[in-house]
């Protein structure tokens, strides 16, 4: 089964986006498709490569990065989302004249559509926020 | 069934608003996505209960919060299509509020119907 | 003591908690979503109400105009705008945000 | 249809919704902070118990289990790991999460 | 009053901590204000209401869900002189809990004694 | 009156960075004094130069920045809560490791015990949070 999965909250703060990883990768175990992962409001927080969580903690951000690279799941982050929020990439960035990126490995950003897109492409879209 | 949905046919969207507008920001990204998503012509509906009925209310003026006023978008819903509002009947009640009160015309549903509703929706999208 | 609520009585227990133990004669300000806590005719107006006998109740103004219910304030609730915020937090002696 | 509810009934009112608004067969699934609704006598236990005459209730282990409570579960409860919320949300046609 | 403290007068500090641990992190970032507030040498005191009685809980374990068990944490505060810990009596009954289900020695307080002592305070954090 | 405020939660996301501003400003304008401003929890998200908001939406950010330089008010990120979070200045960056940095103009990151400090020097402590 084809899965979407959408990402509301940021890392650490709610236990949304925990929940969501141990959701996809339990499915992903069971051979179902993650069509997408879609981080939108504080979601999109998950996606800077500048945290450095404590050593006894678990990795969030990292943790998306080596799922995305595993198993070749498209994290998608929200554009208008992450401009509110300070999530940019390298063409954003420059798109926006900042002086810096701070995306990390495995996401891109893209627009709202895409969440839209993987509720019509995927079987089921499941949310997690707070 | 989604299978033989997958040629371009048209799914139910449902965004099922349960938020008050202004204390977070879930309302105004909520209908950010109603309006980028009026664009893939599916049929979509939007809900309001519980604290999300006041995301609708008359009369917002935010000019001493100094953030946005998107009260206003709600009215051009109509001009994207999207012309499916329910409004719970509970919810309204629970906060002394009536169809008056509200910037758009809507639909005011029962808890019964809005469970109906829900049940015939291929995707739900909470906010 | 001053009092804040900034939730929503409707969807969240902050406004009761912060009745349940706040002390008699006490200041409570409502803020943010908690100015729904201030509206008349709701199903916690009453409640509200029996509380306006034991704290001062007052409501922020720009919250309320944002929210469309200005007009809408239970009798009782004194209205004040950022400047009475920062006045009501001089008076008393400390602040207790209940969030 | 699968509903998820993910926050604490005694802070929120995410439970509360989803009961009057999910349709009688549903399965209802308690995850994070919504795992303490599945507490065994607490003061929304009968509100609980109730329901489950109506629907089928779920709650994540390993949420349980974090909180200290997987000993204190209702009867009747399906305690289920992350596979078994994939295949709740595969066996109904759709998810409805009251946040 | 303050300014006869800018001394190197003592404070009344009360941590007020009403959320449940792990759904959320303000217990886990509560608690650690605490350890770090420990030196200063105020005279602090924490209370567990509402859902934050089950931040003090017995046999958490977080492995399954895979986030921080801190709430081991709790017992060391012993050390750090931090040893006034309140908890609500209603909350606590609210949630079927006894002190028998604490992982701390704690105070069980009534909302009126819990009253008395936050009016005693200079300072209240709230988490 | 000198006053220490507490900001718990990110820009945009909820109210209270927005509250904790308008209440700052016109404690200022009163004459009083902001001894600091605490970011705490995902608050430290405030402190980002990276954002983008909308051209018809309040820039949270430099709102904050520019208040610092106006009044010399003592913007503080908690260190802890912002390596969580991927809030990092020139110091944090190169001691993490990290590639780039996202501090903005008049925010500087330090310890819990500032706002302990706060507390303590302060006639009056305000939590804006969720």
């Amino acid at each position: 089964m084809k899965f979407t999965i959408q990402v509301s909250e940021g890392p650490y703060t709610h236990q949304a986006s925990d929940s969501a990883y141990q959701f996809a990768k339990a499915a992903l175990e069971k051979g179902h498709e993650i069509f997408r992962v879609f981080f939108y409001h504080d979601g999109v927080n998950n996606a800077t490569r500048l945290t450095t969580p404590p050593q006894d903690d678990r990795n969030v951000v990292n943790r998306w990065s080596e799922l995305a690279e595993k198993h070749n799941v498209d994290l998608v982050v929200c554009v208008a989302a992450a401009q509110r929020r300070g999530i940019a990439d390298a063409d954003e960035a420059k798109r926006n004249g900042k002086d810096a990126d701070n995306i990390a490995p495995g996401f891109r950003i893209s627009g709202l559509g895409q969440l839209i897109e993987g509720g019509i492409q995927s079987d089921r879209l499941v949310v997690f926020g707070d | 069934m989604s299978e033989e949905m997958m040629g371009g046919d048209i799914k139910k969207f449902m965004y099922v608003n349960r938020k008050a507008p202004h204390g977070t920001v879930y309302a105004l990204e909520s209908l950010e996505v109603v309006l980028i998503g009026a664009a893939f012509e599916q049929d979509v509906s939007l809900v309001f209960m519980d604290d999300g009925v006041f995301e609708i209310v008359k009369g917002q003026d935010t000019t001493g919060i100094e953030t946005k006023n998107f009260s206003n978008t709600y009215k051009a819903l109509e001009m994207y299509d999207v012309e499916k509002l329910y409004v719970a009947k509970e919810s309204l009640e629970q906060r002394g509020l009536t169809e008056d009160d509200l910037i758009v015309d809507v639909e005011v549903k029962t808890a019964a119907e809005i469970t109906a509703l829900m049940e015939e929706q291929d995707v739900l999208l909470s906010f | 003591m001053l009092h804040t609520v900034n939730k929503s009585p409707f969807e969240k227990n902050s406004l009761e908690a912060c009745l349940a133990h706040a002390a008699e004669g006490s200041a409570i300000l409502l803020i943010e979503d908690g100015v729904y806590g201030a509206l008349n005719g709701s199903a916690v107006a009453e409640k509200v109400k029996d509380a306006m006998g034991k704290f001062t109740l007052y409501a922020l103004g720009p919250d309320l105009k944002a929210r469309g219910i200005a007009d809408k304030v239970l009798d009782g609730v004194k209205v004040i705008d950022y400047a009475g915020f920062v006045d009501l937090a001089c008076e008393n002696d400390k602040v207790q945000a209940w969030l």
